[in-house]
């Protein structure tokens, strides 16, 4: 891929990525947010619009992080980071927590993506399946238990190589749970026909987006 | 905003369908969503399959929604009551099906249910009538148990002591009961609740049963539970 | 069976009977008692031996009843009876109630009984195949459930008839579950061999005993 | 009078046997029972089977407990950390065994285990490595679910905020993460508290884990969480 077609359009920064899912949740939701990227999504989420944020550590409610001098060291989110709780937040034992995953309870989960393949599967806990000792934590449980999937992640590896595929090739995270997934190049829903678009990068054209993706996708419908 | 709380008993009974499954708590009178039962026969759903512990007491209630004719089938542990007349003549007459389920099995296929588990094993039951016609194995432990299946609700009928607009829940005493696991259970968890409190209200650590499961709160400050 | 037969000896009467489980309970037991003459062991267990009564309805501590005009409404047993908290008690829902019970977690269930037979069977909660909506309650997941169950029950049917049997003729209730009996004329316990006499009624012989009997008894350890 | 408050380290950690399982509770450093693992490492019992969200951190606690080769295998669904050290190295040269079970699972794996359910079904899992071998099957909505073993422990460590003379324990904020779960799940639950209340200090509907779950109660206030 050569500089040039690079030059064409602006690739959504990591923030912007953030925002664009932000922009998608309605109030009322309840929504847990992956490690990584997706946990940013709930800086773009106005407090007035009250989407209620779950973490698999037994917290529901979570609000923004707190000023240093105001840290809970007992309130932490899966990522291992100080959060604070919002009014009407509460805490819950871990297979409480998971019930309400389990459950199907979650309106939406963000997860982080390695792979997404056009049938919905999702590649996100290990590179190899020689992998020694992946880390899986609660990936399984979200993309298997949630109402939606919704995964955030770059459109290609650092080298290029798409993460949109036909087929994943990393072991699974689960199978067929994705509904729709934003990169910095577009955001794509899951429909029984594969990828299609919903938006792409400002400049970006469908030729370009094709270019750098290996699956095959279909236009925004008109 | 989220404001779960709704302003008349008909908004909170809006949209149950006919042959809904409905989860009605409460153990004797006491954590018993009397108000809204009384919501539901006059909302006029029919041909319910009723989840509750018991089978109804006199004329009032449960018993005179079964009466009504709009309970298909009932599922409970305890048919009997201080006076269950009314489900024992539809039993009789055959108008009324009913599953006996031993009672610890109920709340946890109502747990299951919940938390997204289809089936569980448990060794309540080995042996007995009401492990007839379900699978059993043996498991590590050398002993034999039978699996049960989840029981989901379409609406659940849930009595709390506080709600906030979230659809944070505490209960009184031993009035929590099938509450919470019910609340867990259906689609559609409708509450009455003896207080509305303000959001931040109830101590967060202290929540019975977080807003999540819930999705309408009515206020009904209707005193001391009765009618056993 | 001739009233002078029955001259020889006092069976116990409920109270006693009563008094003679109570007197088996150590402190720090988990117990449930169920409902008829079970309720009544807690009168007879001394405060300052601390026991800790369950009940399935999410009551673990229940202390005695309540006077008069300290009736607390939202506080009643599993047999729907008003009763008290005592300091240390604590409250649970019906799913977690019943955790404690099939997880192993109550030292000692005490339950009524129709039949108890030889081999350890229970049946306590119908009569007949064809009972017409027979109510179980929580009387099969207390007898699966718990370390140990004992039953609470008359020897004897009104009419004579034994309940203490070779094999149960009436629905069952659990299979293998039962410790030991306390009956209103002996104690037995259930050993691989059968029911052994613990204790019998003051001036019961064994073979009156027996004679009452449809289950061979073998008599006490000397 | 029932008194489950220990006096010493000793006292609380006395009997645990070689080849225990053992659930040490914690999601990072919060709820984490630092002391109680030191007391392990102290102790001396070893083959152990360690069950923990994550492998250990740096060389103290479990990672610690691990690099003197007392642990054969460990259960977690993490066992990356901000500092996996020992963990990895034991791992690349095969003298630890891992079982990686999903976050969801691995708890409720202990729930039916303290719950007496010996087997449940899950969609978690299902198409993937993690599910490899095991039992799955179809239930009545279509979708297919694997089947999960209760995981039980011999010994529970767990970390309280408050706890009183009966066991009953509360926890503060995420704190409480794993900790009621695994109480739940072992024959001898061991819990190091922040604070020592009389009986009575919590209200009886705000206990989180009841006493009947705990057997030994150390006091240990040991301040904030840290060693993430």
């Amino acid at each position: 891929m050569s500089d040039s077609a690079i030059a064409d359009f602006k690739p959504l920064s990591r923030q912007q990525m953030a925002a664009r899912v932000a922009r998608d949740i309605p109030e009322g939701w309840y929504v847990n947010l992956g490690i990584g990227i997706p946990t940013q999504v709930a800086d773009h989420v106005p407090l007035e619009r009250e989407v209620i944020f779950h973490s698999e550590n037994g917290v529901l409610g979570m609000g923004p992080a707190p000023a240093p001098d105001k840290i809970e060291p007992w309130l932490i989110n899966a990522g291992k980071q100080y959060v604070t709780l919002r009014k009407g937040g509460s805490y819950v034992h871990h297979a409480d927590s998971f019930a309400m995953i389990r459950g199907g309870h979650l309106d939406l989960c963000v997860l982080g993506g390695f792979q997404v393949a056009e049938n919905g599967d999702l590649a996100n806990w290990a590179t190899s399946v020689n992998d020694t000792a992946p880390a899986v934590g609660g990936a399984m449980d979200l993309a298997a238990g949630a109402k939606r999937l919704w995964v955030l992640m770059e459109h290609t590896t650092k080298d290029g190589t798409s993460k949109i595929v036909h087929r994943c090739s990393y072991p699974l995270t689960a199978v067929g749970a994705v509904k729709r997934v934003y990169t910095n190049l577009a955001t794509l829903d899951i429909t029984p026909e594969g990828f299609a678009i919903v938006d792409m990068a400002p400049g970006l054209s469908f030729e370009n987006l094709q270019a750098r993706t290996e699956a095959k996708l279909r236009p925004a419908a008109a | 905003m989220i404001n779960k709380i709704v302003q008349s008993i008909a908004e909170a009974m809006a949209g149950i369908k006919d042959g809904s499954t409905v989860l009605v708590s409460g153990f004797g009178a006491v954590g018993q969503p009397n108000v809204l039962i009384d919501g539901l026969i006059e909302q006029g759903a029919t041909d319910l399959v009723a989840v509750a512990n018991n089978a109804g007491v006199g004329h009032v209630g449960l018993a005179r929604l079964m009466e009504l004719g709009r309970v298909r089938k009932i599922i409970c542990s305890f048919p009997r009551s201080s006076d269950p007349v009314v489900f024992e003549t539809l039993y009789r007459t055959g108008k009324i099906e009913l599953e006996i389920v031993p009672q610890g099995t109920l709340a946890e296929r109502m747990h299951a249910a919940g938390a997204g588990i289809p089936a569980f094993f448990t060794a309540t039951a080995v042996g007995t009538l009401l492990a007839n016609g379900k699978e059993t194995r043996q498991f590590d432990d050398g002993r034999t148990y039978v699996m049960e299946k989840s029981l989901p609700g379409d609406v659940a009928l849930v009595e709390a002591w506080e709600a906030d607009r979230w659809g944070n829940l505490t209960f009184k005493q031993s009035g929590r009961n099938f509450n919470p696991v019910m609340a867990m259970a259906a689609k559609l968890t409708i509450v009455q609740s003896q207080h509305i409190v303000e959001l931040g209200d109830i101590p967060p650590e202290n929540v019975h049963t977080p807003g999540i499961f819930v999705d309408r709160v009515l206020h009904v400050p209707y005193g001391d539970p009765s009618g056993f």
